[in-house]
């Protein structure tokens, strides 16, 4: 199978990977950031620009591949797993992105995606989370609030909502991650680790819209003082968090609990595991977010390597090549029971 | 042999009919590929419940195989039945009225329990009651037989050996037709050679079936029909989806792409993926997905990467397809959809067959969404329609609907293999280059065929995007009120372009003939033999089968308006009918039935003749 | 008033074009509504585009709004702009084009700043560089003024007073036209009645706007459109949208039937969603569903439980809906599926609007799945539209796919408000009784309709099961030859009873009339008014707008075959001309254009005299 | 809301529920014992007859409706739950249940699937789970283990595959049980158990299919000593199971282990609660089950009482008419701005 970095390290820069196209989402709209922070962290992968495919679906996150200078396809509502899975397995050189929203990818979109954890396809998904509808004007999303007041729910949303990183983990994701569009670094730096998992990589982004729900993360913000609410998951640490660090997680009867650090001791706080292979604590740690707003855990729940789909797929055909040589079409076409007319 | 007379045939209908587990599918299948390997023209029919293992006994799963064996170039697996193998109640009941009158009946009589003969809703027993009478009948303890001749295989136990019966009835019949038993024997030492005691057993009961015939002087006569004669060359056996699975693997290899097909199982589609699944060592992907949305989508993404993206389903599959099938019409990416039509509308009759997807093919997905249809006409034309369809969708980037149907997808007939000289070019270039003042336009279009490039994702310099929203030949998202009108024109422009890359449409035609008999796909092999039965009768007959049915053959129109009447059979309630008189303005008529099988031919001439009136008719006498 | 002349008109045409954030929406709804209140006839145009708030100052996030006023009876919102309001540089470009000669140019002097005329692509002021000669400009810093009025008002930041410049506008174009200010004042302090502040702000600036016009004396003449003569009755306002959602309340209510509306949210039928979850005091249940195949499965579901099941969507979710459509064919149960068609294939042109549905509504769907197709042809006429879907739909036991456009989803038009015994009775029965000897046969039909009766699950005695298999009368499932071919064709013959049902076509024919005009769908008003003009000058015209697709209108046949000529002008590239041309054998000609927006009543003329011929052309002269 | 046990309670019988046709499955296939055992828990509800409707998709399993001698739908495939869910919310007197194999669950349907999970419709999903597909002749489904030969996989599957409980879990569910179509009496129990649920139940049944996957769940049947493998949850008992309940379950650092009583102590194992309101331990539960053969719980993993989409939609229009009065339709075709015409 051909690696997806064995072409000589190219110098690149962010600005090579803005298309000549000027993004066209409302001012303020947080798909900027995250723009911004994956044209910051391709050149730092060494990959060249023309081996990277952007896809998406629709909506208005998905407009993505059109802003970035590679190759990209805005395909159709929903399916962009599947032309991106079409796409990775033909071609294993690429490195192949998914940008999508909460509609497309949860909704019209939800049985790709969930096939896309499962089969470990080397590809890595954006999912911009906004809670919302944006492009077709402030519906509802699978990811909206009960009771939420919106264009399709005069009278308050009715559907409980998906947790994303639930259902991924829930779908057998090897990869979960969970960032925000405000915090920049925090973005790159997950969306860096995305980029070198070899499988699907999932990466929930906490996304603003400021037209048809504007705010719905403020109490994430540092401005909102939303601080206190990040937990910030990283490998091999102690999960601690609050202003002062004074708040941590235990593990406690197969839940994820928030204590005072002082009251249970740093000693017994849960030290944050990516590669569990049992994913039943990183799914612990997404149930932190009740349906609303509260400590949310963010950065890396689960990295685990597993062969990839498409390694599979290409060490089956090797096998096979090995053991019967490749294929003869000649023979091919004359096999079985023949005979001869003269 | 004593008094066995020998009677020469040129063509005999046989029909094996049992219970879903008595292995009919095997013993039908097998009876044909001998005839074909001894040089009869063969036409197959299997016919088996939607249910895996219906309750024994029942009619509903009454399983059958029906041959015709023939010394000419047959195209039906024939109308009437010449002899029909019976193995229980349940299949005699279902299928007798099918036998001609003084045609052969072989029972098994040990089938003919109470409890089948209830099971079947027999009040009495037809093989006493009168039932039978006409009929040459013959008797047979089968069950029993086949238990006799394997008692010494060990390993084997009763059940089991009782399975075999299959084989006895084979070479019954095998001898009562003078088949060499030593093809059947090769194939099951092959075939079987993981397990040896149930190849000993089949072996067995095969040879007690043969020469039972021989040793038990209950036959009259036995019957030969002599070789057909056939275009010269290296043949086998080989079904509609066997063919297409090689046309496919063919045409990737003379456009030098690698295969990928995308699926979900559906019937009668799942066999190319399980045909396909095997050639891992020709590089071949296969991706079962998780529903035909997503097999499409895989498909046009493969292709996006340069692959030649395939997928292949039948008509539920094709509906839900349909959204990204205008994607690939909106991308102008090569995809080649298969749909091997089956019964419907809904779930219909899923293991029946019929040709009502030939609008949605065409029609079916919003927008102005063309795209080039063909359709295969035969089991073996499989085989070329595959390499035709890619030739087609790689050189004018486009998806391209392939119909066949459920009937030629199952049924077999001699292929005479090609060599790989005889294939079609399919080249295939890809964009390297910017192709406008040093800037890469992928909407930019070849003058000619009006194709846009392909690029390799990869390609250096030509980054770029492309999607569902309208473009500019530039690639830029245009809300240009022009523009879009201009693109939705050049669109058809260039699927209505294909007319000029594709054979006229062959008129095989008596002169002063009246009637032009147009069709398409499977109904071939029953307009072949109406139409020859009807010039048996003496009457001219003009008639052209078509493989393109999007865009249509340029001569056409000339050819339709030619003759006074003009006729169009088909398995569904008029499509075809439909476009030709829209395109044409002849007033031609449909011959149209959905019985979830082909015409037979015998209905068609007289459907024909019911067309041209009166006058022909009687001129026929 | 000094100098100011009243100029008398017969109708004007008014687009307000503006920033996607500039409220050029409302403004130019708001300027309908009161020109309709004041009793014009009125017809509007909505084009905005695709993406939420594009960049400001941009040409492609310019949003409009056109509104046709009149004193007689309007269909179309106009070619050509008699007046343009336009709030910046991009707004200018973009529809400056469409201004006639010596027409009404207003611009906010305020928007042409350096950076918008940079944006909006012009390299000099156009303002001053001569772009403007030829027509009335009149230059209004409107940005200016609006502060200057709004600054007292507490509670309201400068950039929110910005935001109420649109009311300035509609302040300035309501005294130019004589609109009575108090209808929209009223108007204004319903709508923001829950923030007093911004409804102070709409205030003020809409009044300074209006003074302005009468105190600047840069205007040299305002204008008057006397109201048009309407049939009497009580009238509102209405989008297609909205009248569709009221046409489906009140059919429901018709039937004595709970409403069930499942859709999943896609332009331009959002708003159906909008419109119908409001209503939850009419016990009207709306579902948002995970997709389309959600929603039709819902719908169908609801439609079993003895609801009036609906479904809306636009082009992409009518191919994902299909399969699910089939399924209803084969239950044979009520269902309405909406396809507010938009610019395809794909994603095309999602805000924009064609006709490029209606083979796929007709064929697209596997199998022979024969339904009711009829088309809606104005805002208004949704209303009427929606009950004659329903009584369809419930009398036939079928799924019907009932068109209408992006272009009357959104654009809006007088309705004048039927009392309810105006209504069609709508009755419904539900199976209470066993129907053949005893038992219940689910596929048991009226002898007349050949609809199968329909049972509300929890009626003891009559549980039976129904699926997509295909089934015989009693519900069994059949594998059954001949009871397949009786089936699909019985399905055939029971929606093409339904011509019975229908009124025939409606000719408007002048006598001697060479060429017949046959239309459907949104086109109504550009054909409405092409036929008008020609005739005022002097050409006989005859024409025909079919609601009823499928099936056609019994007397069609007669009806086309009467005059020399056929035209048939369609938004796409021939669709329904197909299905003439396939029935009727008629040459009729198409006249299509896609440019994602309703034809040109001008340029439908000229079209309509080149088909006549240069001598139609000439007496018309 | 009409409730769906209000009407007098009539007896009925087993053979009530038997529909005139005669089963079509293979002799000895699994989906036989499940008819029998919905046959016979439905009689005990106290429901009409008539107030029952069986939907179900395509496959073997999705024949079910037709042996039932209650209201049916024999669908299309992978789109039961959206039959049901327009059954339920439009019918709420009606008892729904659903009749789906694990292609048409969790293949083309598992969009469908998931939703019906969150939305929590008043519905019952039967999952016949017989990790093939039979109706198509054996290919591999979503269930299918890694490396399973079949006739899509000539090569071995390379599809890691769902885990239904996980998964279902993932996406909010309320009732989650799962049992095995050999044990009649705990069929029996879990099927009786979601009838009464009020919103989705879902019950996966461990199905033999006896063409294209004999002895898929041989690991856990009595006859080939299997019951060592069986982990039976009982609501407020304590986890043990092995032939002398010598096996128990801990809940340790997050996850569900298999411990010997003996060492760990049984007042140390975990007792089982359905009704946590957070998902993680049936999560971790549900993790037991290794990809192929093992320990394995059964039994019902969460029963949580949520409102349901249907109550919800109902108090709704309730309240709207209680607030606005039954709709008036003269009223509103006449509301917004009017004027006459003479
Ligand atoms: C088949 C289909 N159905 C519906 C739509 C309409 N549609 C476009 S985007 C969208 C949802 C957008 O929401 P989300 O995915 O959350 O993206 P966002 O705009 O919020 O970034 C919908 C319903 C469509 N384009 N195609
Ligand atoms: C749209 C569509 N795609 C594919 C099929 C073919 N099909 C019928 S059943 C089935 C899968 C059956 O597997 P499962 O759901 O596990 O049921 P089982 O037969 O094993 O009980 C498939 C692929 C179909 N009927 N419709
Ligand atoms: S509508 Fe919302 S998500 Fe869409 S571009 Fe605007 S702010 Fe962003
Ligand atoms: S194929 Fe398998 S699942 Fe289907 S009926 Fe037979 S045994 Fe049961
Ligand atoms: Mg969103
Ligand atoms: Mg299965």
């Amino acid at each position: 199978m051909a690696d997806q970095v064995t072409k000589p390290a190219v110098q690149l820069s962010r600005k090579d990977f803005a298309s000549e196209v000027e993004p066209r989402w409302c001012p303020g709209c947080g798909d900027y950031p995250i723009l911004a922070a994956v044209q910051s962290v391709l050149p730092e992968l060494g990959i060249p620009r023309e081996n990277f495919v952007f896809v998406s679906g629709i909506g208005c996150s998905s407009r993505f591949p059109y802003y970035m200078n590679t190759y990209g396809v805005h395909g159709i509502h929903g399916r962009a797993p599947t032309l991106a899975t079409g796409i990775a397995t033909a071609r294993p050189d690429l490195q192949v992105w998914v940008a999508t929203g909460d509609g497309d990818a949860l909704s019209i979109g939800g049985n790709h995606f969930i096939h896309a954890m499962r089969r470990n396809v080397n590809i890595r998904i954006i999912l911009f989370n906004n809670r919302i509808y944006g492009l077709t004007k402030g519906q509802y999303s699978p990811t909206s609030e009960l009771g939420k007041i919106t264009k399709s729910s005069p009278f308050g949303v009715i559907d409980r909502p998906f947790n994303p990183v639930s259902l991924a983990l829930g779908a057998e994701a090897t990869f979960v991650a969970r960032t925000v569009d405000f915090d920049r670094q925090h973005m790159t730096e997950v969306l860096r680790r995305a980029a070198h998992h070899k499988g699907t990589a999932f990466v929930e982004v906490l996304q603003n819209c400021v037209v048809f729900n504007e705010g719905a993360y403020d109490f994430l913000t540092p401005r909102a003082g939303g601080l206190a609410y990040q937990i910030r998951l990283e490998h091999g640490k102690p999960v601690r968090f609050g202003p002062k660090g004074e708040k941590g997680i235990v593990i406690r009867g197969g839940r994820a609990e928030v204590v005072d650090v002082e009251e249970v001791g740093e000693e017994n706080l849960y030290v944050h595991d990516e590669t569990l292979e049992d994913p039943s604590v990183h799914f612990a740690l997404s149930r932190l977010t009740p349906d609303g707003a509260g400590p949310t855990a963010l950065g890396v729940f689960r990295a685990v390597r597993k062969p990839t789909y498409d390694e599979l797929m290409h060490s089956q055909i090797a096998a096979a090549q090995e053991k019967l040589g490749p294929g003869d079409l000649e023979r091919l076409l004359r096999s079985g029971e023949t005979w001869k007319v003269e | 042999m004593g008094t066995v007379t020998v009677q020469e045939l040129d063509s005999v209908v046989i029909r094996f009919a049992g219970d879903s587990g008595d292995g009919m599918q095997l013993t039908g299948e097998r009876f044909g590929n001998v005839s074909g390997i001894l040089g009869n023209d063969i036409a197959t029919f299997p016919d088996f419940p939607a249910e895996i293992r219906a309750p024994a006994g029942t009619t509903y799963g009454v399983s059958a195989y029906q041959v015709q064996i023939a010394d000419y170039d047959v195209t039906t697996p024939g109308d009437t039945l010449d002899v029909l193998v019976a193995m229980n109640p349940a299949a005699l009941k279902v299928h007798l009225p099918d036998v001609v009158r003084g045609g052969i009946v072989i029972v098994n009589t040990d089938g003919f329990t109470q409890h089948n003969l209830d099971r079947a809703g027999y009040t009495s027993n037809p093989l006493e009651d009168g039932t039978l009478q006409g009929y040459r009948v013959y008797r047979i303890p089968m069950t029993t037989l086949t238990l006799e001749a394997v008692k010494e295989v060990e390993g084997i136990g009763k059940k089991e050996a009782e399975r075999s019966k299959n084989f006895f009835a084979l070479g019954v019949v095998s001898w009562l037709f003078g088949r060499n038993p030593e093809v059947t024997e090769e194939w099951i030492r092959q075939k079987f050679r993981s397990s040896p005691a149930v190849m000993e057993a089949n072996l067995k009961a095969f040879r007690a079936g043969y020469h039972y015939g021989e040793t038990a002087e209950i036959f009259e006569a036995v019957y030969r029909v002599k070789p057909a004669r056939l275009e010269p060359g290296l043949y086998r056996n080989i079904t509609g989806n066997q063919a297409m699975a090689l046309g496919l693997v063919a045409a990737a290899h003379q456009a030098r792409l690698t295969l990928y097909y995308a699926s979900y199982p559906i019937t009668p589609a799942s066999d190319l993926l399980h045909e396909l699944a095997r050639l891992k060592n020709f590089g071949v992907k296969t991706f079962q997905a998780e529903d035909e949305i997503a097999a499409a989508g895989a498909a046009l993404g493969a292709s996006y990467g340069g692959a030649l993206g395939v997928t292949g389903t039948s008509g539920p599959g094709l509906d839900l397809k349909q959204e990204t099938i205008g994607l690939a019409v909106m991308l102008e990416l090569p995809l080649v959809v298969i749909d091997n039509q089956r019964g419907g509308p809904s779930t219909g009759l899923p293991t029946k067959s019929e040709q009502t997807d030939l609008l949605t093919a065409l029609f079916g997905r919003h927008g102005e969404a063309p795209l080039p249809v063909i359709a295969a006409y035969s089991p073996a034309h499989c085989f070329w329609a595959a390499l035709e369809a890619v030739r087609i969708a790689l050189k004018y980037r486009t998806p391209l609907i392939l119909l066949s149907d459920g009937y030629i997808a199952n049924a077999s007939e001699p292929f005479r293999i090609p060599s790989l000289d005889e294939l079609p070019e399919i080249a295939v270039s890809f964009a390297s280059e910017p192709n406008r003042d040093g800037e890469f336009w992928p909407y930019l279009r070849d003058p000619e065929t009006l194709a846009r490039p392909w690029v390799l994702p990869g390609t250096p310099g030509l980054e770029h995007r492309v999607g569902g929203l309208e473009k500019d030949e530039r690639g830029r998202v245009s809300y240009d009120f022009a523009n879009h009108d201009r693109m939705v024109k050049t669109r058809a422009e260039k699927v209505r372009r294909i007319a000029r890359d594709i054979p006229p449409a062959r008129l095989d035609a008596d002169g002063g003939a009246e009637l032009l008999v147009v069709s398409w796909g499977s109904t071939w092999g029953s307009v072949a033999a109406a139409v020859r039965r009807l010039r048996e009768r003496g009457v001219r007959m003009a008639w052209t089968h078509l493989v393109h049915l999007n865009p249509l053959p340029p001569n056409l129109g000339e050819v339709v308006k030619s003759f006074p009447k003009v006729v169009v059979p088909e398995n569904n309630l008029g499509q075809l009918l439909k476009v030709i008189r829209a395109e044409y303005l002849v007033d031609a008529k449909g011959v149209n039935s959905v019985e979830g099988r082909p015409f037979r031919a015998s209905d068609l001439e007289e459907a024909f003749l019911e067309v041209l009136g009166e006058r022909a008719a009687e001129g026929a006498r």
